[in-house]
């Protein structure tokens, strides 16, 4: 099938690297697969003019002359004019089809990309200085929550959603899905992903948005149906109340610290609305915007000294003490 | 001071009836200049000022390259910390800025300063004082860049500089002011010097020299000038309201009074593509000069060319919108921009068909110029392709502002730029310097450059397909991209060698290089009748032209005009069509005003970063040096 | 290498006046560089007119008088700029003068009846996009009119010196002509700031 | 391209000057705060407690003197000015139930050093503290801010507009004076 065909083509011996869930050859999503086939298809026939050019290039210097020079032996009679009239206007001819064909095939394949503009957005994605909110809406208040850096979204069932800035353009693109939309300030974009497979796929800001740019991915993770309803479901809920005596004592430090101000846990008075909503913060699988894993060790790190990491982070140093910053780390990796 | 040998001179000495020697010395002295510091600083010989752009071109070549490899070393392997973040982003947008604004323009145009006057056959190039107040603009704007970049306040934010990142409430302190008034710099020295450009193709060509007979290195640097014209004052405007935003409150791009963030990014890609071009286009231009030469015969389809640059050039202001793909334009805009990426390819198509066909009917002699010719076919023709591709929307949203895209670029501008540049600095070199460059050290040069360029930028195509992005500082382990950063990043090195190389053959050939005649490759063009290096009058007569190649058409005797004054600077004035001789113009004389001009206006621009009222007084004491300028230093000026 | 005398150009003159002198296509030049300019910033003021849903901004459209005083001004002036420019044709040195002077008069009053008009805008330049807009494009076209009379009255007083001559009148038409270029950039700037928002 | 010998020792001349000039760095970014960063000491008295007292006693120190020339450090405080709700009772600096901070009555202060003991300790009459609620580089941001807001930094450094409507001219813009020109705005200052 001509889909195979790739990965046996010149890219596949370097396509090496552990993971490629950050790759626009790896195509999951419906609009990607269309990209890529069209990507292969361009670089094949380009690919095939730039031979022919090259193999002319190389008649031309295999049929060269010795020097010596001297003015006498320039020719100006320009002899076989007409033959050269004929193969310049026939290559240009066929310059001119071979454009022409190429913007065909580019229209067709742009068509499904300006249709569905029109619908509403399941999910509204406010960009950041270098971190994504995500807005899922419900029918009702109760339904919608907001999440940050990871965007579960259901396999098979195109999901529409509304790109906002909250203060710099920046570009949503996970090439294993779609093409990239930016997020501009005073301008609603918006972006349709239909994922065919389950799986989790990286994305990353494409578009220069200041200090921490390079440290700003995201992840979407296609679920099946079922697992994505479940997942909804547990998101919506307010954040449990810590049993544990040292995870309590984590909630307290984190309401009476500099924490609260900036972040958001439902259910608790910590209510802050500039740092990502940390209600289900325990679900993610990295933090920072797709900087560590989360790991006991990482996200107490990462309290510790975010610019250790990912220098000139807005979320500043917190003064902690180790039994304090125990106590949060239990605490922010419990809420599940 | 006056040759010993001349007699008193009459008010207006002719040429007619005075043999070569006293000719050529009297002229000498008429067109030259005071000896000494001065006298370099008041120099208008077309060939100086040349000169001098083409030094500080390349000194900023190598400085940006001392920059692209930081950057490279930093890339080569994941989370590196050669360099933080605040110093990368320095780091880029000054290697860009400085490879668009300083070096890619200014060398092209300082080889159309240097050469077009020679190849239309005329003595200096029109509104010479002009030529100097633009070189004093450009050296000043390069020194601010790279002062300011030196003090920590180089800019950071691309060197497209877009809004709001580079606006008021997120462009911290005065960086993006620093770019935007760099800007201002560099285009009014690269205006000005169009300007000239085309006067001097217009109105000084040689006698007899039709349009059609204007060498196609001459017609490439006209399309040029005329881009230039028509391209620059977008990003005058885009430039200007950045810092009356950022200065003085005005909300030309701020979305929540009216303004709007595309409206920066419309006016500076109306600019942007159009640049491009303009760097792309003069390597057009060296391509069919260096090809003509070394296949002994004239490029076949002479007017063929002229129309597809003319076309080139003209194509090149519709088709801006392609690097907004990813803004969510309306679906009819972007289908237009399609359309128009991709028509531009026929006329670039048109001239390597042209170019091929040359090289196959006559008897190509393989020098270092063709060996980067037959670089620029390998690497430019690749990056067309490439350059297709991005053309097609569905495609540019995968790899827009991805490192597939900066493959792209370096392709079509180091193959299709640098490397005919490269190769015209080593034709070109003797006629300059009087000297030839090292054919073996010419060698090495190009292999190394073609090798370690292809090392270095061919696997970003596909890592700009495995997603990543341009412009971050550093990667993560876990996405794949490290080999294909390191191999890339050696390629790099190998690169920086070769033109390490490269200076090392200019700096030594230019002292010890075997000494070259008027004519060491037997080219046909005018540049070649004159002496290598070019007295200051360029030629003892001016020539009449009867060919496109004049000296393969009249290798018996040359016809020549006379009749022109000896001890005054005089200028044939032709017309525009047929160039028949209409009046002898004055040329201007040395003159200091025109650095007192550069000094007052760099003054102006750097203190109106900082206050808007600096503006004011600052244009007062422009027109103060500007009535020095104009004001007449002598009766003779006035020409009765 | 040989050569053989074709032509001779020793009776050709010195200077001359319109396109056959380099100086007209230099001043030709700059009138296209500053026409784009001026182009472009009526492209960012349609631009931001139609990114807006109600143009002008949240102000009262400018009150017309000064800018229609202005534009009959200038228009009336092209009188005098054409007699100087026959004038220099015919190297009428006392007629050259008076209407130079008349022509830097008349210039000055450009330049107060512009500020008059700064004075009587509402908006100021940082009150939003709109206010932004047309105090760019008054104080573009002011700078070309400062420029251009600044250039009309050194000229002036160098036809009142020794160095009025010869040359010289070449010099008037070609600052006849950059005025023409100046009047005409007016127009479509007259039309956007005070009629396009009422019509 | 006759280069003679003289040029070489010019260029690496220069050369030497540029990099010397690497020295002086002007606008650094401190973008790698301490993590351990505890509160600076600043020892200066409030009100003099002595009858008729006479205005705050106050030291300057070095670290109030970068953060006032440092513009990242004032973008930073104008960005914290909106987010920690100062200007719910400040607003924009005209005052509002809290008093003005862009006139010249300052009962405890108008320095930096004593803005960052204001934010500290907290004031009577409803001004919170907020140490602990945010951390000391924090404080001394905004403070350095709230100096910025009399014009009374560099213009160089201080913040240009912002992307939201506003009625004032942005900080750069003020000039020293501006204080005077504000005048007594609501006279809730007097208390």
């Amino acid at each position: 099938m001509i889909r195979r065909l790739p990965y046996v083509f010149a890219f596949a011996g370097v396509l090496s690297g552990c993971r490629h869930w950050q790759s626009a050859a790896n195509d999951a999503g419906a609009e990607a697969e269309r990209i890529w086939s069209l990507t292969l298809t361009f670089t094949i026939v380009l690919g095939l003019i730039w031979l022919a050019v090259m193999v002319a290039v190389a008649i031309i210097i295999r049929h060269r002359r010795r020097p010596p020079f001297s003015l006498h032996d320039a020719r100006l009679d320009g002899a076989g004019h007409r033959r050269n009239s004929w193969i310049v206007g026939s290559l240009l001819a066929a310059t001119v089809a071979t454009v022409a064909i190429l913007t065909v095939l580019s229209f067709m394949a742009q068509r499904p990309l300006f249709a569905g503009r029109a619908q509403t957005a399941g999910i509204r994605l406010i960009g950041h200085q270098w971190w994504w909110e995500v807005r899922y809406d419900g029918a009702t208040p109760s339904e919608m929550f907001t999440t940050a850096n990871e965007i579960h979204i259901p396999v098979g069932t195109p999901i529409r959603l509304s790109l906002e800035s909250a203060d710099v353009i920046h570009s949503f693109w996970v090439p294993s899905l779609a093409g990239k939309q930016d997020l501009i300030p005073g301008h609603n974009n918006s972006i349709e992903l239909l994922a065919q497979r389950p799986g989790v796929y990286r994305g990353q800001c494409a578009e220069f948005c200041g200090l921490q740019h390079a440290h700003m991915g995201l992840l979407i993770v296609a679920d099946a149906p079922d697992a994505f309803e479940k997942w909804q479901g547990a998101q919506r809920a307010a954040a449990s109340q810590p049993q544990e005596n040292d995870r309590a004592k984590g909630a307290q430090v984190f309401v009476s610290k500099p924490c609260a101000l900036c972040h958001t846990i439902r259910g608790t008075p910590a209510g802050g609305k500039f740092g990502p909503d940390l209600t289900h913060v325990g679900t993610r699988a990295y933090i920072g915007a797709d900087v560590l894993p989360l790991t006991p060790g990482s996200l107490a790190a990462w309290i510790a000294d975010p610019h250790g990491v990912k220098p000139g982070v807005k979320m500043p140093p917190v003064h902690l003490g180790a039994d304090e910053l125990n106590a949060v780390t239990a605490y922010l990796i419990g809420l599940k | 001071m006056p040759p010993a040998t001349v007699m008193p001179r009459p008010a207006d000495q002719r040429d007619t009836g005075l043999e070569d020697a006293e000719l050529r010395e009297r002229l000498a002295y008429t067109w030259g200049r005071r000896p000494g510091i001065i006298g370099w600083l008041m120099t208008v010989d077309h060939k100086e000022i040349g000169r001098r752009y083409i030094v500080t071109a390349f000194a900023f070549l190598a400085l940006g390259g001392l920059v692209a490899a930081i950057m490279r070393l930093q890339l080569a392997r994941p989370e590196q910390h050669v360099v933080g973040p605040d110093l990368y982003n320095q780091i880029f947008t000054v290697h860009g800025s400085n490879m668009m604004f300083l070096f890619a323009v200014p060398v092209m145009q300082a080889f159309s300063i240097y050469l077009v006057p020679l190849m239309v056959g005329t003595r200096n190039i029109a509104f010479a004082r002009v030529g100097a107040f633009s070189y004093w603009i450009y050296l000043a704007g390069g020194v601010f860049l790279w002062v300011s970049f030196i003090l920590d306040i180089g800019p950071d934010v691309g060197w497209f500089a877009y809004v709001p990142l580079s606006g008021p409430q997120y462009g911290i302190g005065k960086r993006p002011d620093v770019w935007a008034q760099m800007i201002t710099f560099t285009e009014v020295a690269a205006m000005a010097t169009a300007v000239q450009t085309i006067v001097t193709v217009f109105k000084h060509r040689a006698p007899g020299m039709k349009l059609t007979e204007i060498p196609l290195f001459v017609w490439a640097m006209l399309v040029t000038a005329f881009m230039v014209i028509f391209a620059m004052p977008a990003v005058m405007v885009a430039s200007t309201s950045l810092i009356l935003d950022r200065l003085v409150g005005t909300h030309f791009f701020n979305p929540s009074e009216g303004g709007s963030a595309l409206l920066f990014q419309h006016l500076f890609w109306f600019f942007g593509h159009p640049e491009v071009y303009i760097i792309f286009i003069p390597g057009t231009g060296m391509v069919s000069a260096i090809i003509e030469t070394f296949s002994r015969r004239p490029v076949f389809g002479h007017v063929a060319v002229i129309i597809s640059l003319v076309a080139t050039g003209m194509l090149g202001f519709g088709l801006w919108v392609h690097h907004m793909f990813a803004t969510g334009l309306p679906e009819l805009g972007a289908s237009f921009f399609t359309i128009m990426s991709m028509t531009i390819a026929i006329p670039s198509g048109l001239q390597i068909f042209c170019w091929l066909v040359t090289l196959f009917t006559g008897t190509p002699v393989i020098r270092t110029p063709l060996l980067f010719v037959f670089g620029f076919f390998f690497i430019f023709v690749l990056g067309g392709m490439t350059g297709v591709m991005v053309a097609s929307i569905p495609i540019d949203l995968q790899v827009h502002d991805t490192y597939f895209v900066v493959a792209h670029f370096h392709y079509v501008l180091i193959g299709g730029a640098v490397f005919p540049l490269i190769g015209a600095t080593y034709y070109w070199f003797p006629k300059i310097t009087g000297r030839m460059m090292s054919e073996r050290l010419g060698t090495w040069n190009f292999w190394l450059a073609f090798i370690g360029f292809n090392v270095a930028f061919f696997p970003m195509h596909i890592l700009g397909i495995l997603g990543m992005p341009r412009r971050v500082y550093t990667y993560q382990t876990d996405v794949g991209w490290d080999r294909l950063n390191l191999l890339s990043s050696i390629g790099a090195f190998i690169l920086a060698a070769s033109f390490a190389l490269f200076f090392l053959n200019m700096l030594r050939s230019a002292r010890v290089g075997p000494l070259a005649g008027p004519n060491p490759w037997g080219a046909g063009t005018l540049e070649w009748l004159a002496d290598s290096p070019p007295g200051p009058h360029n030629f003892d007569h001016i020539p009449v032209v009867t060919h496109a190649t004049p000296l393969w058409a009249e290798r018996e005797s040359l016809p020549i005009a006379t009749g022109i004054s000896v001890n005054r600077r005089e200028i044939l004035i032709t017309t525009l069509a047929e160039a028949r001789p209409e009046i002898r113009e004055a040329s201007p004389d040395s003159s200091i005003w025109p650095l007192l001009a550069a000094i007052a206006t760099t003054i102006a621009f750097i203190a109106s970063i900082f206050s808007p009222w600096a503006a004011v007084w600052g244009s007062a004491l422009i027109g103060l040096t500007l009535i020095g300028w104009f004001w007449p230093k002598s009766m003779r000026e006035d020409e009765e | 290498m040989k050569t053989r005398v074709v032509t001779d150009v020793s009776s050709l003159p010195r200077y001359g006046f319109g396109p056959s002198a380099s100086t007209w296509w230099g001043t030709l030049g700059f009138c296209a560089i500053e026409g784009t300019g001026f182009a472009l910033a009526i492209g960012m003021y349609l631009f931001l007119a139609f990114n807006n849903p109600h143009w002008p901004l949240g102000f009262a459209p400018p009150v017309h008088w000064p800018g229609t005083i202005l534009t009959i001004l200038l228009l009336v002036s092209l009188i005098p700029n054409v007699m100087v420019d026959r004038a220099a044709h015919a190297h009428d040195l006392p007629k050259v003068r008076w209407l130079l002077v008349l022509l830097s008069a008349v210039g000055l009053i450009a330049i107060a009846i512009r500020f008059v008009e700064f004075y009587m805008l509402i908006p100021r330049w940082d009150s939003n996009a709109y206010g932004s807009i047309v105090w760019f494009l008054l104080g573009l076209h002011a700078t070309h009119i400062i420029t251009d009379v600044g250039d009309t009255i050194v000229l002036t007083a160098l036809m009142f010196t020794t160095h009025g001559r010869a040359k010289r009148f070449a010099d008037i038409s070609d600052n006849a002509f950059y005025w023409y270029f100046v009047v005409g950039a007016w127009l479509p700037i007259y039309y956007l700031v005070y009629w396009f928002p009422i019509l | 391209m006759q280069c003679s010998r003289r040029p070489v020792p010019t260029s690496v001349v220069i050369a030497a000057s540029l990099l010397a000039l690497a020295a002086c760095k002007r606008e650094v970014r401190n973008i790698r705060p301490d993590p351990a960063g505890a509160e600076t000491p600043l020892s200066n008295a409030m009100v003099s407690l002595s009858p008729g007292g006479g205005p705050p006693v106050t030291t300057h120190t070095k670290k109030g003197e970068d953060y006032l020339k440092n513009a990242y450090e004032l973008a930073q405080g104008n960005t914290l000015f909106k987010q920690m709700n100062c200007n719910g009772c400040h607003s924009n600096g005209g005052g509002g139930m809290g008093p003005a901070l862009i006139d010249d009555e300052w009962i405890y202060g108008s320095t930096i050093e004593n803005i960052v003991a204001t934010i500290r300790e907290g004031r009577p009459n409803g001004m919170p503290s907020f140490r602990g609620k945010i951390t000391d580089d924090q404080i001394w941001q905004i403070a350095a801010y709230v100096v910025s807001m009399r014009g009374k930094v560099p213009s160089a450094a201080a913040p240009s507009r912002d992307d939201r409507m506003s009625n004032l001219p942005s900080e750069s813009r003020r000039d020293k004076n501006f204080e005077k020109a504000a005048g007594p705005t609501t006279g809730l200052g007097k208390q």
